[in-house]
């Protein structure tokens, strides 16, 4: 059995979807290359019209993305620095997801982002390792992080598919992750359709991209004292709040494990949301990013402003000594 | 009414069809049926006439806030125009769009924007499909004199020009971007930009029609034989408002004398005057009757239904939560 | 006493800024005119180098912005439109935001970036009516909300005084508003604390910018049923926490009636804020836009997608019948 | 070490300097001294140092994320500056911001930018605010050959030009963007983008620093006579990989033969041809000693405190709400 990588899974995705339909090509920087290895070998087996290298213009390139997609094809955008969606967010948020509501139906803009490392790559620093997810989630941009291999295959698969334009955010937590999968097994998954890793009856985790591999760590590690259940929404927006609500439903506590800032991530979403909607035995929590954050470059810094599997294991074990008992 | 062709009379229909066309909206906006307002294209008729006289049906074109004219003269019907104009669901857009976003898939019209400069990347994408699909369709984006000062559309020029896409840049100089003169705005010469891609580029009497179709021809012709953009920049001055807001306000940045002056070069009169007296008086009647119905045909369209305000959002079909629902 | 309009208030906490710091300037698009109204008359007392007419520049001039700022200036730059800050979001969030850490607290940034006009002026349709305030939030970027005409002189007045970046969105639906305030009362109003517009017992309603009057209004409706105290917070971020626990400690229940999108808004922060720390006797509630709105352009459509009062009444209605009575 | 001077024997320091700061700087890249890895300047020194032996201390410059060689040039100690690479409390920036973010604001280095092309607005804001305060100070912007199809390079192009400001462009073509060559990125010549925005645009030999010098010095009185600003494009080539990653990865983009004819033209050989044997010897002792005292320095340095992750987020000295508090 073959250990799929996250990153070879990503790759392996987009050659099936170019090779499916002839709509889809891959337009980015260095993707010919394959600098970020996602891309690697496409442009061989594609050729250059389906693998395309534009200069560093990424408004541009993501406007013509847009006016490709109005045209009957499926652009692919990769980025190669998460922060690069600010130069675009004009171009994603204002003109793709638009479109149709605009345009009263006439058009749709099937377009999808991909960036290859998002979040913190330790030695990035400020400007290289945001993780602004829940920023297209707000806009209402369809969103997803995938966080194993079998799932950043599927995820990227639909969101080719899907007619609207998605965020596909590969966490650079996540590249290395490897999984036991067939090729063949390899299927599409749904969006805003969640996936129970473990399940759990005393508490619900939400966790998000690489932070479900540090939540089952967790997970493991708490097991003689809790039972933990761990919910990957893997599609940040829509969400999948059916799936939560079942998990909570079961566990009545909540903690959401997101490597986005607190202030409006998707964090507080997930405790809005359970706020309005469910009946929680002890007041939920969040471990995120502080507010505002700006990644310090120092390996140290940069890993104290991270979601950690301390802080969740501390979250986890508060949420539980409080409240009313089930 | 279809798109402009390039006979005399055609000519002469499309500009007297914008003229009237643009009056008979303001009167709208005066009455409230419009709401919002309008960016008048009163002035600058010659351009979208000459341009789309020299396209054919399945050319697709690019818009602005100031789109009514590019809309009519790539042969949208004027009652549909019309009526998204003032809200209607018989509009194009269903209403939904409004003067800066009228489309008309059908027509090659891939829409009018209200982000200044964001249309070129969408006109390079749609230029890329083309070719990419065999057809030697070209694409036309319209923008002012301001739009040469975003970033956007210098990248555009360069993908354009970087891969011979059969795009013509069409830039309507009227002198200012809303107050600012284009004196104060652009460094060197709007020509000067696009020679800078290497994309052939020239200044024509953007009052005139003719001059404007040949331009026109000339750089569709070079497109579609696959020797890449070109860039065209029409001369002409905004008779009326930046947007009818200013109507009410009292603003000072053009001097009576210099308004008075701009007006002598009327795109109309220029066009009319080819024409004998009888024909155009029949061409006037036929704008005008046209016209009547169109009114007419606006204001009895239906108002959209509130409960499908949120309507054609996503492609998908994805129903987003409500905002009050609790 | 005169009756200040809000507009007024921001033209005059600019020339008052303006005479009183020297390093202060202006600049935007059609600022010398005026066109928004709030930078009228500046540009003939202070002259062309302290209100600088920008082409349509908008990521160059807000880059440049951070240079002056770098340098010792005090910019305060205008949008006409809340979309704009979309095209500057790498501008803003990915520099000016982050040079004070990324230098070590070498360097600081006091730029001001007012938007005049935020959310929905009716009739502008989905690229120009864009509440944008929770993208800021989240990412960390001073982001205030002025709901009057006093605090909108108040805030902007400290936000050209801050150190740090800071946006300040001047809402559409709130420049209408007028206050019986004597200049010489204006006064700096500190970010970050917020104010209790109304008094009362039984539920806060979080109110932002112009949704303030319209929650004294539905507050004053509902008087003889509920006892409603209405919570203007004025800094989005940072948000005046304690402010909030004050009140909702009195109360005990929450709605929060913000003009942004449900998901990951400020609403979401609000509630799960809340669900974190407060006790509350019911389960919260948000009035706001749907998920990823796109605001359409037809009237009837474009206020069936905002919060307005009768779901702010129903929302307290609800809030009010459920849970724990206090 | 101070600002390179213009001497034969300053410019040969400098490069020297350069060269084997980026070696020294490799080798602790692959030690793990240096977590995140470089992009080293190697092969583009002449650049640097050309430059900066044109300014006086009180210009300033910004840079990229290639950009050791320009602060080394412009006068920041090399200890602190690999300090700063080691991520210690001593470096520049306090460990804060890494390779791509060295800024010394005292020494007129307003700092690398990790973004290509966002550092030319800054600069052009910064060189308004010299003229502004009356000094006739020049800004430098550094960028490479693929910034110039940013968009927001030449939206700064005009907005220096229209304002004549003291700006010196200088372009750093080294022949590719990562792995795309600048042929297949760049429509038209680089200094035909000068041009077209009105500014005295000169190619020089990017390896010679005398060159590079001339060319800078003309480029600075003009700027310094208040006649605008220059673009210089300096062609060099890159002798290293586009970032120590590409050490470990197997990407083929340049030829081995390029590569090896592309490092003949060598700037540490080229200068150092200057130069008596036993000068050279001698700068070169001296360079060593003072880079053995550098990574001495760096090493010793003390690691930031993890609990001063977020020092310096908000200069106005807010503290933001932590990630996992609750
Ligand atoms: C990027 C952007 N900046 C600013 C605006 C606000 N705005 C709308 S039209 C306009 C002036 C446009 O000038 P020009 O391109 O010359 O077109 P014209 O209005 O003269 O037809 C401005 C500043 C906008 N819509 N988009
Ligand atoms: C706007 C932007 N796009 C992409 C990147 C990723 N990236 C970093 S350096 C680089 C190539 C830059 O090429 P050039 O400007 O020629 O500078 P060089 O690396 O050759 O010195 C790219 C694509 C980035 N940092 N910023
Ligand atoms: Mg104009
Ligand atoms: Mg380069």
């Amino acid at each position: 059995m073959p250990r799929l990588s996250y990153l070879k899974a990503l790759n392996r995705a987009l050659a099936d979807e170019l090779a499916r339909d002839p709509a889809v090509f891959v337009l980015g920087e260095d993707v010919r290359v394959g600098v970020s290895y996602v891309t690697a070998g496409l442009a061989g087996k594609f050729g250059p019209e389906r693998v395309v290298d534009a200069p560093l213009s990424e408004q541009a390139f993501t406007g013509f993305a847009t006016g490709a997609a109005l045209s009957g094809l499926r652009p692919v955008v990769e980025f190669q620095v998460p922060s690069l969606l600010f130069l675009v967010f004009e171009q994603i948020v204002n003109q793709a997801h638009k479109f149709s509501l605009m345009t009263g139906g006439q058009a749709c803009v099937p377009v999808t982002y991909l960036v290859t490392g998002s979040g913190s790559r330790t030695g990035w620093a400020g400007q290289h390792s945001d993780h602004p997810y829940s920023l297209f989630a707000h806009a209402g941009v369809k969103t997803v992080v995938p966080a194993t291999p079998a799932d950043a295959y599927g995820l990227l698969a639909t969101a080719i598919r899907d007619d609207d334009p998605v965020v596909v955010f590969a966490p650079a937590g996540a590249l290395g992750v490897r999984d036991d999968v067939e090729y063949a097994d390899l299927v599409a998954v749904p969006l805003g359709v969640g996936r129970v890793h473990r399940p759990g009856t005393q508490v619900t985790v939400v966790a998000i991209g690489h932070l479900v591999q540090d939540a089952l760590a967790v997970a493991d590690e708490l097991a003689a004292d809790v039972s933990v259940e761990v919910f990957d929404p893997r599609t940040v927006y829509p969400f999948d709040w059916d799936g939560l609500a079942a998990s909570v439903g079961k566990t009545g506590r909540l903690v959401v494990f997101d490597d986005s800032n607190r202030m409006c991530g998707i964090g507080a979403e997930v405790l809005a949301t359970a706020a309005e909607r469910f009946d929680l035995h002890a007041p939920p929590a969040r471990v995120c990013r502080p507010d505002g954050t700006v990644v310090p470059f120092a390996p140290a810094l940069d890993r104290a402003v991270r979601p950690d599997r301390d802080g969740l294991a501390t979250a986890i074990l508060k949420v539980l000594n409080n409240g009313r008992r089930p | 009414m279809a798109r402009a062709t390039d006979t005399r009379v055609g000519l002469y229909r499309t500009v007297r069809l914008i003229r009237r066309f643009e009056q008979r909206a303001v009167d709208l906006v005066d009455t409230g049926d419009i709401v919002g307002g309008i960016h008048p294209y009163t002035g600058q008729e010659a351009i979208a006439a000459g341009v789309c006289a020299a396209l054919r049906d399945d050319d697709v074109i690019t818009s602005t806030h100031r789109g009514h004219g590019h809309v009519l003269a790539k042969g949208a019907d004027p009652a549909r125009v019309l009526a998204e104009l003032a809200g209607r669901d018989t509009g194009l857009n269903r209403g939904r769009g409004g003067s800066m976003h009228a489309a008309d898939f059908a027509m090659g019209i891939l829409g009018a924007n209200a982000i200044v400069g964001a249309n070129a990347p969408i006109t390079v994408g749609a230029a890329w499909a083309a070719r990419h699909s065999g057809s030697d369709r070209v694409a036309v984006s319209f923008f002012g004199d301001g739009a040469v000062n975003q970033g956007v559309l210098l990248e555009s020029l360069n993908l354009a020009a970087l891969w011979r896409l059969p795009v013509l840049f069409v830039c309507e100089n009227n002198g200012y971007a809303t107050t600012l003169p284009v004196g104060e705005a652009v460094a060197g010469t709007i020509t000067g930009r696009g020679e800078a891609f290497g994309i052939p580029s020239v200044t024509v009497d953007g009052a005139d029609p003719v001059a404007v179709l040949t331009a026109a021809r000339t750089a569709v012709r070079r497109a579609r034989a696959g020797d890449g953009p070109s860039l065209i920049e029409c001369l002409a001055y905004r008779f009326d408002a930046h947007h009818t807001w200013e109507h009410r306000a009292r603003m000072r940045y053009r001097s009576d004398e210099e308004v008075h002056s701009g007006r002598l070069r009327d795109p109309v009169t220029i066009q009319g005057a080819r024409l004998a007296d009888a024909e155009r008086e029949r061409v006037d009647a036929e704008v005008e009757s046209t016209l009547d119905e169109a009114v007419a045909f606006a204001l009895a369209g239906p108002h959209p239904d509130p409960g499908g305000a949120l309507d054609h959002l996503y492609a998908s079909g994805l129903r987003p939560r409500q905002g009050g629902d609790h």
